[in-house]
């Protein structure tokens, strides 16, 4: 059943997903087979660019289910998205064992200088890398569940529930830089050598994680757009619109925020965990508010309550500022500070929501007759 | 997987409810000495009011005589202070909440037309009619022509069958109103309360209406709050007029028009 | 050579001047103060000092101020000693032994003479000696509590000299306070030593505990258990001053959390705006003092403890200014789409930020503190410092100010109206668009007078702003969307909150707790502490 | 609106891909230049510290412009922003040295900036100079670390508030991250060593730009109330430093009471302050601005005719770069070449006066040799140098006062070419062989 509506024959989908494992087959072989020197090479330094950004998508993606398909502003989504990116570190410190610096058979080397014995409970079971994929889905997961199961038990909505989310991913952020919580402190994890036995610095490494960032983004999609198009999903959407009607209709509002929270968390971690072996650091810095604040600030760009919006505005607003920042080092906030101003001003909708209002007032011109009569509020 | 914890409370709260000794009634809602106050401000003050299987009733009042605050602690918007709130004899609707009181059976209408402004006329039907409830259960529900039939049916009697495709943000006022009522119809409630359906409609407009309502009657308890007595008579339906939150009066319009302290309260002598 | 002539110079000129005072032992002085030249590390500069101290000269404590302040110098060539005083690239110079003036010198042509702290603290000793004999009482209590803090056996013929011939209660007092503490130090009897111990106990602070501390640890049989036993009393009533200590560390750090909150309870308490860039009206108002404060350090120096009551009206004005030209130019487009506004204010503060990095560079500037909010004042056991305690009382008459024209004049009755109902306010007359605009402008000059005030607590820079701004949303949001007065309390409860957690937790940790009570308390009241009831919640 | 979704999730996915490929358009590398990397945030909370190194490193190349470039070629420098966000600081690195091809990066002022670039600079062999103090710990070959180690600062100041002050009593106050954790850590292991009994030590953490300091600096006084000597030893991060000197300030604490003495607190820092109330105050760098010497006059007034500006001060990170600097320069020259490895090679050895006057050399671990001085703040905001070690202090990457790592040491010259070789063992440790 859910197979069939992923794979629907909706032509939507078909070129998404076309589109998709195109690019994680093409970027990869661009990057590997084809000469450096060749006009079609692409340097390896753009395909860790191009799959940060699809990590940033894919975080986006999560935050668009919940915020743009439930009205859940969400100010803390930073936080599953860093918990997903430590479960991560955490393997991958593991993976280290004794080649880290002081050659101690287990702890990490941050633990080892700050005279740490053994290693603390929560970083049992992380050299195993099912248990270490399962906690990169359930830590951030069980999180966000816990979290708004009393939240919207208690109807904390609007403000008050983005203010704390925001008061979540800064009580994480402020414990993540604490040395005894025993996850590195502000340095974080870092200084990874290899996943799954494969070399983490090496060229193919980092096609395939970039080729699996395209995969989760896809999946991500598809999972969020059977959300979105399923009956729940027109229940969302309400809950969005007029939560105190959708609740007089019988439906338990409650469960149908936690249910897209949770999801939208996982996808979160998921692609936290993505990000940490193509950039090779996890610090707390990734829960900082303002981070949180800059994923909004992505979907806004991109087209609030577009699946695709949100991924695209990842990638542009993360282009911009990897541009403006080489660019014009000195003045690049001007412009970003400029663009999100702009947005707001002419593109109210985001770039995909003005561009499909766009191109639904030309269709609607186009052939009056028949939509026509569907557009036009009868007088 | 199909097993969704989330909604399985739903029926041991109301199984909960149900198991508190409370005074049983024959009504179909009975509120006994009611009583509820914002900072305060008594907004109902020792309300009692019951209402049979079977029967529609007319609330008529000033502004701020409580009709609101009634609807809302009925429908578990609000919780009484005081007082004990029965629906169908022995459900205390005090202790649920509003989506367990909905799926109890009991639908509302409000004063504002509120509809799903960014859903089609005929998605706001649908999500409307008696389904199953729980987040997987839609999730995972298929296209069920039982369902479309429904909603077609619905559209027909509420007169917006041509509409069907249209945003309900578009619609015009009047047929907000109506996809309204055409919602309640949808959950198929033992009770519905309806507040100010005529508001904002043409004469023949309210006519309708309020055939449309009788038509309901016959099948569905039913409480109308209305300012329009024009409508209120077209309705022919006993009548309780509210005033600072407790019932003032009670009979035919008539009678209730005919009582000197409703008088004094609407022309405030 | 030079030296001998300048020697020869200096006594005749003084001789010449002050004949009375001209004794032999000016050149006995002289030759000690020589060997300052000449000496080597800090250890041989200390000997001199206390052969300085020893002789007792008036002369001397002219001499050691200026060498405890950086003042003192030595000629590279010819190694003439003088107190001096910079005068841009020269050196004022005046005799030490006699005061008067000797001709001035450029800079590169003498060396200071280093002082450390140790050094200092000598000095400073030797001078709480010298100045026991003050005209000054103020000068003869600090004398009295350096004295307490470093008891020395041999002073104690000066203290009790000191005590008998002295005046003044309060200086007495002190001194017998410092005389028992010197007492204990002594080889004096038993008796003595316990009235010293009840002397010290009275006095019941940390200086006396430090002294008692010490004695105890030194000292055997009943003398320890007296000691014992006072330091157990004092400690006991430290601990209770200790409670007190952080209700009013609790009642700062919420005047802080409310001066930056309560323009934030404005724009986005009242107007519904999310405002990212309060934190940057905030920061708008502390570089406003920055250069208010430039401006007067250059034109008018005199006026520099008035220089925050010229910041004030500046930094309103300039954090409204900006406040209003956002509004216009943009917020005003967003009105009914608060999320937007998010965004929009987002990139205003990002823009913001940059601009003033541009213009002021990215490091700190200096915000001086006006005399007046210099420095710390005792109550019982109570350190309260002036800037603290001013930035409490400015928070407190701000929010009356506030709260009294919403409340109490018709604009902030308009304000209320448009913000409640804006149509309603419209169709009764009142021009919602410039309501708006001049509330926005409102919340943003609070914003900037506070950051006048917090200019005197934190650093100047580009991120001053950022500090504040998730501290200034918890609050509002604690208190309540939509009420000062919840803003008010909220602040308060934030603060006293974190001063009790911060003892036990650790500053971090305590931190950590309050955010983690605050989501917690969401939870319980999800709209805060004073949240509206009723029908108009749904609005 | 369904079939231009399609397209628009297509033009999503070129956006990016072809974003990626704008990057790509190889930079054309004239080759009368030679590029070097400034990695310093512009931008965000390290700002206000790191923009005056990006300056530094201008003014340096353009002096040296000046005197003609490097190997006859012009040197040109490539600035960018990673904006206080560390996984941005590995994505401009990686620009910096695959695309702008710089033949070496000068930058990073955080260890976890620092921690987030080493695996680009060891994957893609480049250089980097590192100029801050740090906790040590750490030893790569891409690295130069021309800040100062835990021993040529921390260790210093205390032996001198012990000799010189007869301090008993200690507060070791931090900011909660790694820096002074390890530094603390350190100072422990070594005052315990040194005879302090543990009741003597109080230790105290801060979050990150804390700003309310009234508790703890009424904690210190009370501390430090028990007749014993007491000094603090500050690792307070640069941010929280001003609030918390002003509230020293304003309760009374005097240095010669309770001295404070600070590792991140330099003439950058005390331009926000007024002095008056904390002179005596200390700080153990490596440089002063009112060090007394020829080489650090004609540093200052050309800098300060560089920036214009007459007030800009000094500090001990920009004479890292100067001498980090310096010795690339040299050690180019001796390879002939900028290639990375050949540099490697040449620059341990290579000795270039410091601006204290005396030479700093490149050691073997790729620290250098510093003098350590001990400053007073004066009422002027400067320091005036109180102590200072006699000869030069060797950075200590690994430290003797931590249990594991008083057994390792570095050293990236042929043939042991390692940065954490194992004495007790005789072998190099998990990482750090050569390619």
């Amino acid at each position: 059943m859910i197979a069939r509506r992923l794979f629907s024959s909706d032509r939507r989908i078909a070129v998404t997903i076309a589109t998709l494992l195109a690019a994680a087959v093409i970027v990869p072989v661009l990057n590997l087979a084809v000469p450096a020197d060749s006009v079609f090479h692409m340097p390896s330094y753009v395909v860790a660019l191009v799959g940060k950004y699809l990590c940033y998508a894919l975080l986006a993606l999560a935050l668009d289910l919940v915020w743009g398909y439930c009205g859940i502003l969400s100010l803390g989504h930073g936080a599953f998205f860093a918990l997903g990116g430590y479960a991560m570190g955490m393997y991958l410190m593991r993976q280290i064992g004794p080649r880290g610096v002081y050659s101690h058979p287990t702890l990490p080397d941050f633990m080892v200088f700050l005279n740490w014995k053994e290693l603390p409970f929560t970083w049992w079971g992380f050299s195993s890398f099912p248990y270490a994929m399962l906690m990169v889905g359930l830590v951030p997961g069980i999180l966000a569940f816990v979290f708004g199961w009393f939240a919207f038990r208690s109807r904390v909505t609007g403000v008050y529930l983005s203010i704390i989310t925001q008061a979540l991913t800064y009580a994480l952020m402020l414990a993540f830089f604490r040395n005894d919580m025993g996850f590195g402190g502000n340095n974080g994890l870092t200084d990874f050598k290899d996943i799954l036995g494969f070399n983490i610095q090496s060229q193919t490494t980092r096609a395939v994680l970039f080729s699996l960032s395209v995969l989760a983004l896809m999946a991500g999609y598809l999972v969020a757009r059977a959300i979105v198009t399923s009956k729940a999903g027109k229940i969302l959407i309400a809950v969005r619109d007029a939560e105190a009607r959708t609740r007089f209709l019988g439906y338990r509002v409650e469960n149908y925020k936690l249910f897209v929270w949770t999801v939208s968390a996982v996808m979160a971690g998921i692609a936290g965990a993505l990000y940490v072996p193509q950039v090779g650091i996890i610090n707390p810095s990734e829960f900082s508010p303002a981070n949180s604040i800059e994923t909004i600030v992505w979907v806004a760009v991109g087209g609030r309550g577009t699946l695709v919006g949100a991924a695209l505005g990842a990638g542009v607003v993360n282009f911009a500022k990897s541009w403006f920042t080489g660019a014009f080092p000195q003045g690049w906030l001007f412009a970003l500070g400029g663009l999100f101003v702009f947005v707001t001003l002419f593109l109210p909708k985001g770039i995909v929501g003005t561009f499909t209002e766009w191109w639904r007032t030309r269709a609607a011109k186009r052939e009056p007759p028949a939509s026509a009569a569907a557009e036009q509020p009868a007088q | 997987m199909l097993i969704d914890p989330m909604d399985m409370h739903v029926p041991t709260e109301a199984v909960q409810a149900i198991e508190r000794p409370l005074v049983v009634t024959q009504s179909l809602l009975y509120l006994d000495g009611v009583s509820v106050s914002f900072d305060g401000f008594r907004a109902i003050n020792n309300l009692s009011l019951v209402i049979a299987p079977g029967e529609m009733r007319a609330i008529i009042g000033p502004n701020g005589a409580g009709k609101t605050t009634m609807m809302d602690i009925i429908t578990g918007k609000t919780k009484p202070d005081t007082g004990d709130v029965i629906f169908d004899g022995q459900i205390d609707l005090t202790q649920l909440d509003e989506t367990a009181i909905a799926n109890l059976g009991i639908g509302r209408k409000f004063q504002k037309p509120t509809v799903f402004e960014s859903h089609t006329v005929e998605d706001n039907v649908e999500m409307a009619v008696k389904a199953d409830r729980t987040v997987f259960g839609t999730l995972f529900s298929r296209h069920s022509a039982e369902i479309w039939k429904r909603v077609d049916e619905i559209l027909g009697i509420v007169r917006l069958g041509d509409h069907r495709r249209r945003m309900a943000g578009d619609l015009s006022h009047g047929q907000k109103q109506w996809l309204e009522i055409g919602m309640l119809l949808a959950q198929d409630p033992k009770l519905l309360l309806v507040d100010e359906p005529a508001a904002g409609m043409t004469d023949v407009e309210t006519g309708a209406t309020a055939d449309l309502l009788k038509d309901i009657a016959k099948t569905h308890s039913v409480v109308v709050v209305e300012h329009d007595m024009g409508f209120i008579r077209e309705l022919g339906v006993k009548v309780t007029c509210l005033h600072e939150g407790s019932v003032l009066s009670e009979g035919t319009l008539d009678k209730v028009s005919a009582d000197e302290r409703v008088i004094e309260v609407y022309l405030g002598r | 050579m030079q030296f001998v002539r300048k020697l020869v110079l200096a006594v005749i000129v003084v001789c010449a001047s002050l004949p009375s005072l001209a004794r032999a032992d000016d050149a006995g002085l002289r030759a000690t103060l020589a060997r300052v030249a000449t000496a080597r590390n800090f250890q041989e500069t200390e000997a001199v000092v206390r052969d300085l101290a020893a002789t007792g000269e008036p002369a001397v404590e002219r001499i050691l101020s200026a060498l405890a302040d950086g003042n003192l110098y030595i000629r590279k060539s010819g190694q003439g000693v003088f107190i001096g005083k910079e005068d841009g690239q020269t050196i004022a110079l005046a005799d030490p032994v006699a005061g008067a003036a000797a001709g001035t010198a450029a800079k590169g042509d003498l060396t200071k003479v280093k002082v450390n702290n140790a050094l200092r603290r000598t000095i400073r000793d030797a001078m709480g000696g010298l100045t026991l004999g003050s005209d000054d009482p103020a000068a003869r209590l600090s004398a009295a509590g350096i004295m307490l803090k470093r008891p020395d056996i041999a002073a104690l013929p000066a203290l009790d000299a000191a005590i008998a011939r002295e005046t003044d209660a309060k200086v007495k007092a002190a001194l017998a306070q410092a005389r028992a503490a010197t007492v204990l130090v002594s080889d004096l009897g038993e008796a003595e030593k316990l009235a010293a111990i009840g002397v010290l106990s009275n006095r019941g602070d940390s200086d006396a505990l430090a002294q008692l501390t010490a004695f105890r640890a030194a000292s055997t049989g009943v003398l320890a258990e007296t000691a014992a036993r006072s330091v157990q009393h004092i400690e006991s009533s430290m601990a209770a001053w200790q409670v007190a200590q952080n209700v009013w560390y609790g009642i700062s750090l919420g005047s802080v959390l409310l001066l930056a909150a309560i323009g934030l309870a404005i724009t986005f308490g009242v107007m519904g705006v999310i405002n990212m860039a309060h934190g940057e009206m905030v920061m708008l108002g502390a570089y406003t003092t920055f250069v208010v404060q430039q401006a007067i350090r250059a034109f008018a120096p005199d006026l520099f403890d008035w220089s925050l009551a010229f910041a004030l009206p500046a930094a309103f004005l300039v954090a409204g200014g900006v406040g209003l030209a956002i509004e216009r130019g943009m917020i005003r487009f967003l009105y009914g789409r608060p999320l937007e506004t998010l965004l929009a204010t987002w990139g205003v503060s990002l823009i913001l930020q940059q601009a003033v990095r541009t213009i002021f560079g990215p490091t700190n500037q200096e915000v001086g503190a006006p005399s007046w909010m210099a420095g710390a004042f005792q109550l019982g056991q109570l350190t309260i410092t002036w800037s603290r305690l001013w930035i409490v009382l400015f928070c407190l008459a701000v929010f009356l100010v506030l709260v009294f024209v919403m409340k109490r004049t018709s604009w902030g009755l308009r304000m209320r109206a448009v913000t409640q109902n804006r149509r309603m306010a419209a169709s009764m007359g009142i021009r919602t668009p410039w309501v708006d605009a001049f509330t926005f402008a409102l919340g943003s000059g609070i914003a900037g007078i506070a950051g006048v005030a917090l200019s005197q607590i934190d650093n100047v820079s580009p991120n001053f702003g950022q500090g504040y701004i998730i501290d200034s949303f918890m609050v509002v949001v604690f208190g309540g969307v939509g009420n000062l007065w919840g803003t008010f309390i909220g602040a308060m409860t934030l603060g006293v909150l974190n001063k009790f957690l911060e003892p036990y937790a650790g500053a971090v940790l305590g931190k950590i707790l309050v955010l983690v009570l605050i989501i917690l308390f969401i939870q319980k009241r999800p709209r805060g502490l004073f949240a509206l009831k009723g029908r108009a919640v749904e609005a | 609106m369904r079939g231009h979704f399609a397209s628009w999730t297509a033009a999503a996915m070129a956006g990016i891909v072809g974003a990626g490929l704008s990057f790509a358009a190889p930079a054309a590398a004239a080759d009368d230049t030679i590029k070097v990397g400034v990695l310093h945030s512009l931008s965000g909370t390290m700002a206000i510290s790191e923009t005056t190194l990006k300056d530094t490193m201008l003014f340096l190349i353009e002096e040296q412009n000046k005197k003609g470039g490097l190997l006859g070629k012009k040197l040109e420098a490539v600035v960018v922003d990673p904006a206080s966000d560390w996984p941005l600081f590995a994505e401009k690195a990686r620009q910096l040295i695959e695309q702008d091809k710089v033949a070496a990066v000068f930058g990073c002022w955080t260890s976890s900036s620092r921690k987030s670039v080493l695996p680009v600079f060891e994957e893609l062999n480049s250089l980097l100079f590192y100029p801050v103090q740090y906790e040590g710990e750490e030893s790569q070959r891409n690295v130069f670390y021309t800040g100062a180690a835990p021993n040529q600062q921390a260790i210093p100041a205390v032996d001198y508030l012990m000799n010189e002050e007869g301090v008993q009593r200690w507060v070791l106050a931090g900011t909660d991250y790694v820096y002074p954790q390890t530094t603390n850590k350190i100072l422990q292991a070594y005052l315990q060593s040194k005879g302090v009994a543990a009741e003597d030590i109080m230790l105290n953490y801060t979050p990150f730009g804390h700003s309310d300091w009234q508790t703890i600096v009424s904690d210190i006084k009370k501390f430090g109330s028990t007749g014993k000597k007491t000094a603090v030893v500050s690792t307070i991060n640069g941010d929280a430093n001003v609030p918390f000197y002003k509230e020293l300030g304003n309760q009374g604490i005097k240095a010669e009471d309770i001295p404070v003495v600070a590792f991140s607190v330099g003439e950058e820092e005390l331009a926000g302050l007024d002095t008056a109330p904390l002179v005596g105050h200390l700080a153990a760098w490596n440089y002063f601005q009112s060090v007394d010497s020829p080489a650090n006059a004609e540093f200052i007034s050309a800098w300060k005719a560089y920036t214009k500006n007459d007030k800009r001060v000094t500090n001990d990170p920009m004479e890292a770069h100067v001498i980090g600097f310096n010795m690339w320069l040299k050690a180019v020259e001796k390879a002939g070449t900028t290639d990375p490895d050949a540099v490697i090679d040449a620059i341990v050895g290579v000795s270039v006066p410091n601006l204290s006057g005396g030479f700093s050399t490149m050691m073997p671990n790729h620290h250098i040799t510093k003098p350590v001085l001990i400053g007073e703040i004066q009422a002027d905001g400067q320091f005036e140098t109180v102590w200072q070690t006699a000869g030069l202090v060797v950075g200590d990457e690994w430290s003797d006062y931590l249990p594991d790592s008083k057994n390792l040491i570095a050293d990236w010259r042929a043939p042991m070419s390692c940065g954490n070789f194992n004495v007790a063992t005789g072998k190099c440790g998990g990482k750090g062989t050569t390619n």
